[in-house]
């Protein structure tokens, strides 16, 4: 069970790695920080396309049919380009297939011939490295913004305007209690937005509803900070936890050793280069 | 507020009579042995009566808004006709939304028309936000310690209008940046944005003389991942040290992580951004925070040109007519549960 | 007194590195030695609101369990799932895991290794996990629309019609109960904006603590019903099913959010203790600034 | 000139248009569109453009070893993470898995043994009654990074001459299999990294509620006040906080409201100190002692902050991020804001 040792090791230099930060900038969070940088970079390339291109463009493009028979010729012909494709995918028939499995990818049933739409798109998005033809990004740019600004007028209008309206109706038959605290919701929801005003001069009785509603914008900062106190503190209470559970002896004491031998190295060093403090890098 | 008392009582007025006309269709067949019928007219008399001398004291006493109010007045007109007679039109809209299609119609009208009025000149005053004035301030500091800024565009992507507005943002601080010739560092956390603010800085340093001073790896791609890209940020600042700090854009969970960073090496940090959640981590770490719409707004305010500040005063209309859609809402539901209207309006607002 | 006020002074602009230290203490003691500090848990209303009607649900109910959260917010998460597992399987209620997260797989994976075993159930026949489906908001758009489209195989591969609980399930209306565990987006709020709210499903969630404020007006408004907030939402919801399992007379395991609470409020002691330092330090240096110009 | 300015802005306002009044157009293209190719188009460009944000992290590092710029050995480690990462991703799956078939009756039993005590699985009957009615082999629910460490196990199987055979996962799906190299490398490099990255944020809220909870101002006080009792009101501890001392901080916080009006100190000083005597009396007198109300239990308050004042302030700041979306998105549809084209 080295294997397992082995990881927890790492778990734990890593973990402890990041933790020296809180001490001062120094080479264990600097390896850290560059290893992370490094695998999350290669981690979400790889999760890009096995989880987005492969099945939902590729898989779209060249679905796996059940009926391929002889089909049409303009299938045919279109399923010779897969071929290609898989042709260069496998260097040159040398490595074996992985990107386009025999026959098509399984997953979607009918060819979408719009999805060559996205692809283009996508594809403009690489000539970029070309700075010639480097402008034809912006037509993917202008998609993607075009798209956000009329998905999100919509939805937030809906959802974060009008359904906030619905809610702020107060159910007068019940109780003195419900009613109160539904006006004082009312109100503060009232001054609030009078705060938010740009275009009118925060003076007079208009400035103090405005004051009213900065209240109590401070009132929800302060509760969501209490809050967030709350979350981040179970947080760092797992990381603990973890950092427990791999200093038995099943893991050859991984967390009494290396934290000693952390703590070492960061003595030595801020001693030794306790002098040039502030050094500016290039 | 004298001069406004006309005015509420008149609109006080014609909403006892839209009741009174409600409850009549409701309740009652006759009256005293007058057909309701005829009491119709009497009431359609009454009503545009009060609304005529309703529109003539606010032209009098708010010439300036006379439009708005015809205009939001004709709104409701045609929603109404286009209710009652239901015009062929409805058949291509999905049952059951012409509501929500009629409030975009009229907020995209609202916006439309300030954005029209202010391009006509009209002059529009907005109150100072302080973030704002501080840009200058900051990049002039880094200017005279000889340090760069730092301005960090949000860890979404283009699909979050947030991170659009933080990037129209990054324009005028690029203009400053090119202004002072001060160093301007931009990690970004997605590659779209790396493209989409590569194309920010060079029209912004273009637009200040110094195309010279730009440089394509100005704007670099750290990595994906939110927290890796806290982490190498964290270096950044721990590092280089940069004398201003720009959170804009839109954060999660590492917004304080930043903060704080930036904190301990001693930077102006202003921060902006639409995250309810990460405001407060905003508030109590940065010298300055534009709250939730400061920070929508902030880019129209930089820019000065009219359009852009009429569309700020169209977007307190809309507010002023959300804040009225409130009031009413909570009136009518009140009268509602009390069974003195027939309609719920609350049903109007489900989806 | 002159002594004390400065030493007070001198506290309210301590090192940075102090106070982290004192924070990493307060929560390495508690979890060293957790005896030392046990703490009642009261159940609030929100998560009492969430046990009912999980509970109201009778056996052979449809759930859909949503997994919106990564290892980085286990430690608040995790929990709910487990508790929230060991309540469904008792009342033999079917559970259907998705992910909208990457590593949301992982978590769902390691939630049903753990408490399927426990209560041996099988799957394909009491759960099936669904895997992950990239898009955040086309999948729940997928899945209130006809999840047949989106997912035509279940994780590890066997397609939908051969297993036995899929039968006749073809979009969000089929499901009597609708759970999103979410740390972010996509998460809940979207759950409700193009699922559960244009369907009207009953929905709960569990999130993580920083999101609660957010939540809130849902709640309020009944669009969701109940939440558990952060790690005390777990540990009074593992509170509430170690009293339903008792009276059913089963033995459980004593849950990790509980044992972690006493860390908990240790450090939010030592930190409401720095702020009211913190203030009287300020308040002192301000008296001082202020009769230094007088 | 017109397909570098006008085609881009042509497309943002077509789809703009298009994706707002999808919600409103009743046929099932459009509605379909916007539904859900929408969003998946994007997820699709934005996956083709992360190999442009590697290739310029990977320059800027590989450039900072070159030029041998300060702290360039660490950019070898960034370079070998990426490096690795995709060969994880790419080119090595390291998700082989043994199918064991036709086991016939006598060793079904021993088998299972072997099996459960070796991957130490919950209990042995479900082993069986998967090994039975497996029609075409029987999956060992172990991953094996390695060809070596798969064959490493067969041989102890060898002994009840079952046909075996190692397979390996699907391409794709070797990034979800519970014990290949790339989920090895999530478990092992990644997860922890992030956590203990997420985990930093409890010391640095602590310093910056030290640093920023300072009562400079009203408002800076309300901020504090309302922190603090959420922070105490969801943790078991703040049940034990008794009646009294709730009653002496009530006091003091009309205290500091009314300080202003009150010049002089010494009746200030006075109402203070009597306010707080009258409290305790009529607190003692009525046996708050026993059932204190609930009005001055901080978990009670904690409650009723949360629920009506913080529920104001987030729907207020709700409607007013969604009028700026709403705006910034009309201003982007209808052509005004246009610099992220830079034109």
């Amino acid at each position: 069970m080295s294997a397992e040792i082995f990881g927890s090791w790492i778990v734990v230099f890593l973990t402890l790695c990041i933790f020296s930060y809180l001490f001062d900038d120094n080479p264990f969070y600097k390896a850290a920080e560059h290893i992370f940088i490094g695998v999350s970079a290669g981690y979400w390339a790889v999760i890009a396309f096995w989880q987005q291109i492969q099945p939902n463009l590729f898989g779209r493009l060249w679905p796996k049919l059940e009926d391929v028979g002889e089909g049409s010729v303009l299938q045919s012909a279109w399923y010779s380009i897969y071929k290609v494709l898989n042709f260069i995918s496998t260097g040159f028939g040398i490595l074996d297939r992985s990107i386009f499995p025999e026959g098509g990818i399984k997953g979607y049933d009918e060819i979408r011939l719009m999805y060559l739409i996205p692809f283009i798109l996508g594809t403009f998005m690489l000539l970029r490295l070309v700075p010639k033809v480097g402008w034809l990004a912006r037509w993917a740019i202008a998609y993607i913004v075009g798209m956000t600004a009329g998905l999100r007028f919509y939805s937030f209008l809906n959802s974060d305007i009008l359904i906030q309206i619905k809610a702020s109706t107060i159910d007068f038959s019940s109780d003195w209690g419900t009613i109160i605290n539904g006006l004082i919701v009312f109100i503060g929801t009232m001054t609030g937005l009078i705060y938010f005003f740009f275009s009118k001069e925060h003076k007079g009785s208009f400035g103090t509803l405005s004051k009213i509603g900065i209240y109590f914008l401070m009132i929800k900062f302060g509760a969501s900070f209490g809050f967030a106190v709350m979350g981040r503190i179970s947080l760092l209470i797992g990381r603990i936890n973890q950092l427990k559970d791999y200093s038995t002896a099943e893991f050859n004491y991984a967390t009494p050793i290396i934290s000693i031998f952390i703590i070492i190295c960061l003595a030595i060093w801020s001693f030794m280069d306790g002098g040039n403090k502030n050094e500016s890098t290039a | 507020m004298k001069k406004n008392f006309k005015i509420i009582s008149l609109s006080i007025l014609i909403l006892i009579q839209l009741i009174i006309y409600q409850y009549l269709i409701r309740v009652e067949s006759s009256i005293l042995g007058w057909e309701i019928t005829n009491l119709y007219f009497v009431i359609i008399i009454t009503f545009s009566l009060t609304l005529k001398a309703l529109l003539k004291t606010i032209s009098k006493q708010y010439p300036k808004h006379i439009l708005g109010v015809y205009f939001i007045i004709a709104f409701i007109v045609i929603v109404l006709i286009y209710r009652t007679i239901g015009i062929y039109v409805t058949s291509i809209f999905i049952e059951g939304t012409t509501f929500k299609f009629s409030v975009v119609a009229l907020v995209s009208m609202t916006l439309y028309y300030y954005i029209q009025k202010a391009k006509s000149g009209e002059k529009i005053y907005l109150r100072p936000i302080a973030g704002l004035k501080a840009i200058e301030e900051a990049v002039g500091r880094a200017t005279e310690m000889g340090k760069s800024v730092l301005f960090v565009p949000g860890i979404s992507d283009l699909d979050q209008v947030e991170t659009v507005s933080g990037l129209i943002l990054l324009g005028h601080v690029a203009e400053t940046t090119a202004k002072y010739e001060a160093g301007l560092n931009v990690p970004v956390s997605k590659s779209i944005v790396m493209e989409a603010a590569r194309e920010t800085c060079r029209e912004s340093y273009l637009r200040a003389g110094r195309p010279d001073l730009y440089y394509d790896d100005m704007v670099h791609y750290i990595t994906d991942d939110q927290f890796a890209y806290a982490a190498g940020v964290n270096g950044i600042m721990v590092r280089e040290k940069p004398a201003a700090c720009f959170y804009l854009g839109k954060f999660y969970a590492e917004s304080l992580l930043l903060a704080e960073t930036g904190n301990s090496i001693g930077a102006i940090q202003i921060a902006g951004t639409g995250s309810p959640s990460q405001i407060p981590f905003f508030v109590t770490a940065c010298d300055y925070t534009l709250i939730g719409e400061e920070f929508f707004t902030a880019s129209a305010y930089l820019s000065k040109k009219p359009e852009l500040l009429g569309s700020i005063k169209g977007q307190d209309i809309v507010k002023g007519l959300v804040m009225a859609a409130m009031i009413f809402t909570l009136i009518l539901n009140g009268f509602f549960q009390a069974g003195w209207v027939g309609f719920d309006i609350v049903t109007l607002f489900e989806n | 007194m002159e002594t004390l006020k400065n030493i007070f002074i001198k506290l309210g602009s301590m090192d940075r590195r102090i106070i982290f230290l004192l924070v990493g203490l307060s929560v390495l003691f508690p979890l060293l030695k957790p005896d030392w500090f046990t703490l009642p848990i009261r159940p609030k209303q929100h998560s009492q609101i969430v046990f009912d009607e999980i509970n109201k649900l009778e056996a052979g109910s449809k759930v859909l369990l949503s997994f919106e959260y990564g290892p980085s917010t286990k430690p608040e998460i995790h929990p709910m799932t487990i508790a929230l597992l060991r309540h469904m399987f008792v009342k033999d209620i079917k559970v259907y895991a998705v992910a909208l997260w990457p590593d949301g797989n992982f978590m769902s994976m390691i939630a049903f290794d753990e408490v399927a075993v426990e209560y041996n159930k099988k799957i394909g026949i009491d759960y099936v996990n669904l895997g992950y489906k990239p898009g955040g908001e086309a999948v729940i758009k997928g899945i209130a629309s006809d999840i047949r489209t989106l997912y035509t195989v279940d994780l590890n591969g066997t397609s939908l019609d051969e297993i036995p609980m899929m039968q006749n399930m073809n979009n969000v209306e089929d499901f009597d109960f609708v759970f999103s565990l979410s740390a972010g987006t996509p998460g809940s709020k979207e759950w409700v904006q193009y699922a559960t709210d244009p369907k009207g499903i009953a929905m709960s969630t569990g999130c993580t603590s920083i999101q609660v404020t957010d939540i809130v007006p849902y709640v309020e408004n009944g669009q969701i019903r109940g939440i558990l907030a952060g790690m005390p939402g777990a540990a009074e919801y593992e509170e509430l099913v170690k009293t339903e399992l008792t009276s059913r007379g089963l033995v459980i395991k004593s849950g990790e959010a509980t044992s972690m609470m006493s860390a908990q409020s240790m450090a939010h002691v030592v930190i409401v203790l720095l702020i009211i330092f913190g203030n009287i330090s300020y308040y002192l240096t301000r008296n001082n600034k202020r009769k230094g110009r007088k | 000139m017109f397909l570098k300015r006008h085609v881009p802005l042509f497309i943002v306002v077509i789809i703009g248009l298009l994706t707002l009044f999808g919600n409103f157009i009743d046929n099932d293209e459009v509605k379909n569109f916007v539904d859900n190719d929408a969003t998946q188009w994007f997820d699709i460009i934005a996956s083709f453009a992360i190999f442009l944000g590697s290739l310029n992290m990977l320059k800027l590092q590989i450039l900072k070893i070159i030029r041998k710029h300060k702290n360039w050995q660490y950019s070898i480690l960034a370079v070998l993470g990426f490096a690795v990462a995709i060969f994880a991703g790419f080119f090595y799956r390291g998700a082989n898995y043994i199918v064991v078939s036709n086991v016939n009756e006598i060793n079904l039993l021993p088998i299972a043994e072997l099996l459960t005590d070796e991957l130490h699985l919950e209990n042995q009957n479900t082993v069986i009654s998967n090994i039975s009615d497996a029609k075409d082999g029987y999956e060992i629910p172990k991953i094996f990074m390695t060809q070596s460490g798969a064959e490493a196990f067969m041989e102890k199987l060898d002994k009840f001459d079952v046909n075996m055979e190692i397979k390996s996962k699907k391409w794709g799906i070797h990034l979800q299999a519970k014990g290949s190299l790339f989920s090895w490398i999530f478990f092992n490099i990644f997860t922890p990294l992030s956590s203990t990255m997420f985990a930093l944020l409890a010391f640095f809220v602590a310093s910056a509620s030290y640093r920023a909870f300072r009562i400079r101002n009203f408002e800076a006080t309300l901020l504090l006040v309302s922190g603090i009792i959420l922070m105490l009101g969801r943790v078991p501890i703040g049940e034990l906080i008794p009646w009294w001392v709730v009653a002496i901080l009530i006091v003091f916080g009309v205290g500091a409201i009314s300080a202003p009006w009150i010049k002089d100190k010494k009746i200030f000083f006075g109402l203070v100190v009597g306010g707080i005597v009258l409290f305790l009396s009529v607190g003692f007198s009525m046996g708050w002692n026993q059932s204190p109300p609930q009005i001055l239990l901080i978990p009670v308050i904690q409650d009723w902050i949360f629920d009506y004042p913080t529920t104001a302030g987030s729907r207020a700041l709700m409607i007013g991020i969604a009028l700026g979306i709403v705006a910034t998105s009309f201003r982007i549809i209808v052509g005004i804001e246009r610099s992220f084209l830079g034109e």
